[in-house]
């Protein structure tokens, strides 16, 4: 279908026409750092810089209100344990605009476990059907950046309703999905006419910034043969301090934990975000842990993206290659260099 | 969980400015509970009964009491919960009465106060767990430290109650302050012919252990199983062979020794018995002045001795007696009235203690009960004794008063009297301090029948003038100034703790004053009770006190130690801490922070560091619990969950207005 | 030159360790990473100097059993005092080795000065500049401007406990005498900090990064922060819940915190934390007048008292 | 729990058994009137108090908290207080960093036998507080309207005022 342009200038007026009836989520920078947060006219968007934290919490946010319950009791009968709950539906629509589509492309990780034949999780659905992605795609990969080593790059539309590509004065605009055709559907757009080479251009570019791939292929058996290599996998742990950063910064990093607080006759529960490089990730009642040391948290990190969740889903790996978690890692742990490593070690042990 | 809530009128005490129907109906709608109701008397018979039938009737696991302060009648519900069969942790209370009904007359706010507290209470209570105590076995033997008339009195009531006592006295004889003494106020009977038999029974008394010249190095452990260790000093004199002849002593050629029994009055020889009544009558040896030890000449002691039982290379030694409750009886010091330079500060000879002067009129004294003074030995004509020296005098440290300084006082100017018919006395004095039975009438015996002057005043200075010492002073009562020239003044000293107190107590783990008198579990309630289970104090240790205050206290403590050990089990108080091994790091903070030493440290099966808990030793202060970071070690009742309930039952950490 | 030097030292030592750690070049020419010298070969890799960020102490506690040898910057030397002084380390077990340091960078100031994060090929100081090439250009910048705060009032610039010291000792006197960060927070109003703190904790996503940097953090596996008996801290994340995890996080190191910075620095979304740290650190020097991690047998302040407390009135 | 409306707010005391509240019972007993705002904690002894405790509560939206404990020198344990005043005095000179009026924090020593100093204690800190107002609450963010509040915040620029956080120009 056809592309379009927008000028730089009128993003605004755009944002404004769509927070009409959407909750809008977009980049603004916060005392110097780049996040998302609710778009409230005047709020300055930030679409240069990546924002640090993933577009996921679009539709798994950090903390997900489940329900609100209360205890019905009446003076007559206190001892009566009658209990009325409100189910809480995170049905606003939401464009949530301006994240990379290595960040979206992350989303589509979540179908798989959230919203499959077998699975579908409300929160989760709701949220997913009621959002939409703008995406910006990417001019500038980092050091960091891998997302042409798992299959991706830097306009990878998966996942994106609208793809945005910035070229000189504005954006080259493209409806991914019909969503995406309603968004663009504002005489603030034009055609795009011969920005579409310039567009291209600045794709390629990007790509060839990123260098030459990794080879990530048989990832997955090489993980599976170093499962038990404690060995290898202390080493590689050696210099993790155990935080979550990588986990809660990944756009595909899908754990929750579930807790009911209570306050009084009422209360709620929630579902908050967990991270499987805690003691408490799989600490059991009985208080044995099977993953008692880092190592065998990060094995479980590194089995699960390139590992576990590749052997349900046709070999896709669980990666977008954004590179949060080695940009931000406080001890420059490095997902590439280790999945790399267990390549080398596996073949060394044939 | 179920809970009843009892909310207590206390006739019109609480309901007589707090709506108690409406709080207990408001009670109704708080989590958790599912009955509530409210009472006349909720601690009389009837209003107990209320409460057991209702835990029966609506089978509950938990009680809350809003009535008066828990320190007054929790023990009384937790027995009634205990009856109706619940743990006597599962009842809290809601202190309504002195929190809210006494100190605001505003209904409308007392009511919603009542209702807040009882918000506060039901949410820890949420948090209860049943505790039971733990029973451990008594060892029925005790120490009694100190040897004076108290510790005497403490370790004879005990012996005679069927107790193994161990008396340690530092010294080597028993007797303490008493032992000194000439004559004792009101009745002027003579002090040794009163102790003298009391002393021969605890060396005769079959039950008890006498260690003189012995000091407590270490106390261990807990109530009903201490464990002391005692160090007996080097006397140099093997006790077991000693007879107390007394032979050494006349041949001892060094005559210069200090006589710490006659107060510097005059000397002693190195090796000496310190007094005709001595328990035990044996001989020790002054290193300090034994020419032997000091220069290693002489030896005549050695040779001397019919039964060979001088070592001078004897050397202290270390025993340790397990005991189940120790009693401190270690008396006072007297008073440094050096520090005073307008009196002196000792440069005088005539100007002596009050305790000098004791001995100077003891019979069994240095001057054989002549009252010599001792410059030029002299009898004084005309003797000024000046109270208060260290007692109610702040600038010196010394505010308190030291309650007998005016009885002995009244009874050496009376004393002197007798002895030197021609004589005159005058006693400067603050005000005359007399409220014992038949005091005030012995004081006025002594101004009104010997004729001793009393000038109310304080004295400004004291000096020497040729051979007489002048005194000058403050008559109040006259309002002038008066200026007496006398030939000995006696110093009535106050008392201050005994040296080295502030260090027993720590070994005790008892607490001590700003002066080192120790601390009394209740000034009213428990003066002889420490805040350490089964310790237990007499006599001066605690505070200035007389003969007989500190007699009777010796017996208090004996009766105390007789009940403790009348059990053969104590129950511990199961509201001690105790340690979740699997959260403890083992970096063993609060083992440096808990005041009793009741924190181990021990391994657990894989060689891990970790936190052990002593309950029979944890006090339950819970300082441990706020010390460790990672909230592994908890006091029970009293934890992180319990006091955060009733945060967050006052302050709810979110409002969910989504239903109101 | 030190480097050198060090090497050496780590060479002649290290057969009798398990390993040794250190830095070595990270994942591009602004980073340096943590390195586990196992084996010569790896001692090759060493790399100090202004990207040697980590604070290795932090690794200590968690290899106690081990023989460990560990390069420590002043700061870092600190550290490795007050885990000595609370016995969480065993000091037959580590061998120490120092060097003088002259400051490091902050990434923080970095990603606010530098817009070409991520593709820097190499960075290079000489003295007040540090010169960084990328995307084939070069872009130099005032070293006291991108340096972390601690550097600019660092009065341990030299490893103050060590076994093995390589090269001069550095004499610096601190640039500045107060904390500059700390010093502009407090020209704030009481009533905008409030305000100052939700925004920042807006951004907290409660990766307990701060925590697990924090070379002072013993507890790991068991901290408060993610326990529910006791229930300290709600789960959701809030900027009032993630203001309690700092609060705690505070608290707990009254009197134990060395200065390290690593909170801060391992933030991954850039909250200046280090300011609650060091306002405590700089109360328990006016209080007590003590500096932790200085002398490993000093009594922490926490764990003692005064019947009379020379600095307290009441 | 919301306290009687405009009349009171919300002050929590954390109390000693053995001395404090027992001053707070004598004051009770000798019927010396006070406000009706304070709710009481009681603890076994100030050494018992985890300064966060005090944090928890400011942050849950008390408007006040009171520590009292045994006078130094005097403590039930012999020297939970010591560690006590340590603790506390340290969070007092702390609490502004964080955003907490120190006012709304205060610790002091009362004896069993105390009662009037109780009463005086309890009204200057009560009247105090009311003088100060209700604190600011914390937000507990957990719609996007919260969080769209904490952005407005931020981009008001509330706060920044720490300059190696100021934003790139």
């Amino acid at each position: 279908m056809a592309r379009k342009y927008i000028a730089e200038t009128d993003i605004t007026a755009w944002l404004k026409e769509l927070s009409g009836d959407n909750l809008i989520i977009a980049p603004v920078v916060e005392t110097g750092t780049v996040v998302y947060r609710p778009y409230t006219s005047g709020s300055e968007v930030e679409l240069v810089n990546r924002p640090v934290s993933s577009p996921k919490e679009a539709v798994f946010p950090q903390t997900e209100l489940l329900f609100t319950y209360k205890q019905d009791k009446t003076p007559e009968d206190p001892g009566r344990t009658k209990v009325d709950m409100k189910e809480a539906t995170p049905d606003r629509a939401t464009v949530f605009f301006g994240p990379r589509p290595c960040g979206t492309r992350g989303i589509t990780m979540f179908d798989k476990v959230y919203n499959c034949g077998k699975q579908q999780d409300t929160y989760y659905v709701t949220r997913r059907e009621n959002t939409a992605f703008v995406t910006i795609a990417c001019t500038r990969p980092d050091a960091t950046c891998f997302c042409h080593s798992v299959n991706s790059g830097p306009a990878d539309p998966d996942g994106s309703d609208v793809l945005l590509v910035p070229v000189q004065g504005g954006y080259v605009a493209e409806a991914i999905t019909d969503k995406g055709t309603e968004l663009l559907a504002y005489d603030l757009f034009s055609d795009a006419g011969k920005r579409e080479q310039e567009a291209n251009a600045v794709i390629d570019k990007a790509r060839e910034m990123l260098g030459d791939p990794h080879d990530f292929t048989d990832a997955e058996s090489s993980l599976y043969k170093l499962f038990d290599d404690m060995e290898f996998w202390d080493e590689q742990a050696a210099k993790c301090i155990n935080c979550g950063a990588c986990t809660y910064l990944c756009p595909t990093c899908h754990c929750f934990n579930i807790t009911d607080q209570t306050a009084g006759l009422s209360g709620r529960r929630i579902r908050t975000w967990d991270n499987c490089m805690s003691y408490e990730f799989t600490l059991e009642g009985s208080g044995h842990n099977p993953r008692p040391t880092k190592a065998h948290r990060l094995k479980n990190r590194l089995g699960h993206k390139f590992a576990y969740y590749p052997e349900n889903n046709e070999g896709l790996v669980a990666c977008c290659g954004c590179g949060r978690c080695i940009e931000r890692c406080p001890s420059g742990v490095d997902i590439r260099a280790i999945v790399l490593a267990a390549k080398e070690r596996s073949d060394v042990q044939e | 969980m179920r809970i009843g809530v009892f909310v207590c009128h206390c006739g019109s005490n609480i309901a007589g400015t707090v709506d108690c129907p409406g709080v207990a109906e408001a009670a109704k709608m708080l989590p958790g509970v599912v009955f509530a109701s409210d009472t006349m008397y909720a601690c009389s018979e009837p209003g107990q009964e209320g409460i057991t039938e209702a835990i029966r009737e609506h089978d509950l696991d938990g009680v809350i009491v809003a009535s008066c302060s828990p320190r007054m009648h929790e023990p009384t519900f937790r027995k009634a919960v205990e009856r109706a069969g619940l743990n006597r942790y599962m009842l809290e209370m809601a202190n309504i009465r002195e929190h809210v009904s006494w100190i605001g007359k505003d209904v409308e706010l007392n009511t919603n106060k009542s209702v807040e507290l009882i918000a506060m209470a039901a949410a820890k209570l949420s948090q209860n767990s049943p505790l039971t105590p733990s029973r451990f076995d008594v060892n029925k033997r005790v120490l009694v430290i100190g040897g004076g008339v108290a510790g005497i009195q403490a370790a004879l009531d005990c012996a005679d109650g069927g107790l193994d006592v161990i008396l340690v006295e530092r010294e080597t004889s028993i007797g303490g302050k008493m032992a000194k003494l000439d004559k004792t106020f009101p009745t002027i009977d003579c002090s040794s012919c009163i102790l003298g038999p009391k002393m021969v029974d605890v060396a005769l008394h079959p039950n008890i252990t006498l260690y003189t010249a012995c000091e407590v190095d270490k106390v261990d452990g807990y109530v009903g199983n201490f464990s002391v260790k005692i160090r007996r000093k080097a006397t140099y004199v093997d006790w077991d062979k000693c007879t107390g002849c007394g032979a050494c002593m006349e041949k001892c050629p060094s005559k210069k020794s200090l006589d710490s029994f006659n107060e510097q009055v005059g000397t002693t020889t190195a090796i000496n018995i310190p007094f005709p009544q001595a328990i035990p009558k044996k001989a020790a040896i002054d290193a300090e002045f034994c020419t032997k030890l000091t220069k290693g000449k002489c030896g005549v002691c050695a040779k001397i001795c019919p039964t060979d039982a001088i070592n001078y290379e004897q050397e202290e030694t270390f025993l340790t007696e397990d005991v189940g409750a120790i009693i401190a009886a270690t008396g006072y010091d007297l008073f440094d009235h050096t520090v005073y330079g307008q009196y002196g500060a000792g440069r005088y000879p005539d100007v002596i203690t009050s305790m000098q002067y004791e001995r100077l009129l003891n019979a069994s004294g240095p001057t054989g009960g002549h009252i010599k003074r001792p410059s030029d030995g002299k009898e004084p004509k005309r003797v000024v004794f000046v109270q208060c020296v260290g007692s109610r005098d702040p600038s010196v440290g010394r505010p308190y008063c030291s309650g007998f300084c005016c009885m002995y006082t009244a009874k050496q100017a009376i004393l002197t009297r007798d002895h030197l018919p021609d004589s005159q006395a005058y006693v400067f004095y603050m005000d005359i301090r007399a409220p014992g039975k038949l005091y005030d009438e012995f004081t006025r015996r002594a101004q009104e029948q010997y004729g001793v002057q009393y000038l109310r005043g304080r004295v400004s200075q004291i000096y020497q003038l040729g051979d007489t010492i002048v005194v000058r002073g403050a008559d109040t009562l006259a309002g002038d100034q008066v200026e007496i020239e006398a030939d000995l003044v006696v110093l009535a000293v106050g008392a201050e703790a005994s040296r080295g107190a502030p260090e027993l107590a720590e070994k005790l783990r008892i607490s001590y004053d700003s002066y080192g008198f120790f601390m009394e579990k209740h000034m009213k309630l428990g003066p002889v009770e420490t805040n350490t289970a089964g310790v237990y104090l007499a006599g001066s240790c605690q505070g200035p006190k007389d003969i007989p205050a500190s007699v009777a206290q010796g017996s208090a403590t004996a009766a105390k130690v007789l009940g403790l050990f009348s059990k053969d089990q104590l129950e511990s108080d199961p509201q001690v801490a105790s340690v979740k091994q699997p959260r403890c790091i083992g970096c063993m903070k609060c083992v440096r922070t808990c005041p009793y030493g009741a924190i181990n440290e021990i391994e657990d099966r894989f060689k891990n560091p970790k936190a052990d808990v002593i309950a029979t030793i944890c006090q339950g202060c819970g300082l441990c619990t706020s010390t460790c970071p990672q909230g592994a070690i908890q006091l029970s009742h009293f934890t992180d969950n319990q006091i955060l309930a009733e945060v967050n039952a006052l302050c709810p950490p979110f409002m969910d207005e989504s239903f109101e | 030159m030190s480097l050198d030097q060090l090497k050496r030292l780590i060479k002649a030592v290290l057969p009798d360790l398990d390993m040794v750690i250190g830095w070595k070049q990270g994942h591009d020419g602004l980073t340096a990473t943590p390195l586990f010298i196992r084996s010569e070969d790896d001692v090759e890799k060493l790399q100090i100097g202004p990207l040697a960020v980590h604070n290795l102490a932090t690794f200590l506690p968690g290899l106690k059993d081990k023989k460990v040898g560990v390069v420590v910057k002043g700061c870092d030397s600190r550290a490795a005092v007050q885990l000595l002084q609370e016995k969480l380390i065993d000091r037959a077990n580590v061998t120490i080795f120092g060097f003088g340091c002259d400051g490091v960078v902050s990434h923080a100031k970095l990603r606010k000065q530098f817009d070409a994060m991520g593709r820097a090929d190499s960075m290079v100081r000489d003295g007040d500049t540090v010169t960084i090439e990328h995307d084939d250009e070069s872009t130099a910048l005032p070293f006291n401007e991108i340096c972390p705060d601690k550097c600019l009032t660092c009065e341990f610039p030299n490893a103050v406990v060590h076994d093995h010291f390589a090269g001069e000792r550095i004499e610096r006197t601190p640039v500045a005498s107060e904390n500059p960060a700390l010093a502009e927070f407090e020209k704030l109003p009481i009533s905008e900090r409030l305000d100052f703190w939700q925004n920042q904790m807006g951004r907290c996503i409660r990766c307990h990064a701060c925590r697990n940097a924090c070379p002072m953090c013993v507890c790991r596996d068991h901290c408060l922060a993610t326990s529910r008996d006791p229930n300290w801290i709600g789960q959701e994340t809030s900027p009032r819940e993630n203001l309690m995890f700092q609060m705690t996080h505070t608290m707990h190191l009254a009197g134990r915190c060395v200065e390290c910075g690593e909170c801060e620095r391992a933030c991954p979304m850039d909250i200046p934390v280090f300011l609650l740290r060091k306002k405590m650190a700089d109360e328990v020097k006016e209080l007590f007048d003590y500096n932790a991690g200085v002398n490993p047998d000093a009594k922490p302040p926490l764990m003692t008292f005064e019947t009379d407390e020379r600095n307290i009135k009441e | 729990m919301s306290a009687v409306h405009g009349r009171e707010l919300r002050i929590i005391g954390f109390l000693c058994n053995w001395c404090s509240y027992g001053g707070a019972d004598t004051a009770g007993v000798s019927r010396f009137e006070q406000p009706t705002d304070l709710r009481i904690v009681r603890v076994p002894c100030s050494g018992r108090i985890d300064p966060l405790f005090i944090v928890r509560s400011f942050l849950n939206g008390a408007d006040g908290v009171l520590v009292s404990g045994c006078h130094p020198g005097d403590c039930h344990y012999s020297e939970g207080n010591f560690y006590a005043r340590r603790r506390l005095e340290l969070l007092k000179r702390f609490l502004p960093i964080s955003g907490i009026e120190p006012d709304r924090f205060k610790y002091t020593w009362v004896s069993a036998s105390e009662g009037a100093k109780w009463q005086e204690t309890v009204t200057n800190f009560t009247t105090h507080i009311h003088s100060l107002g209700p604190a600011p609450t914390v937000l507990n963010a957990s719609t996007p309207e919260d969080w769209a509040k904490v952005a407005q915040n931020a981009a008001n620029g509330a706060g920044c005022g720490c300059g190696c956080h100021k934003e790139r120009a």
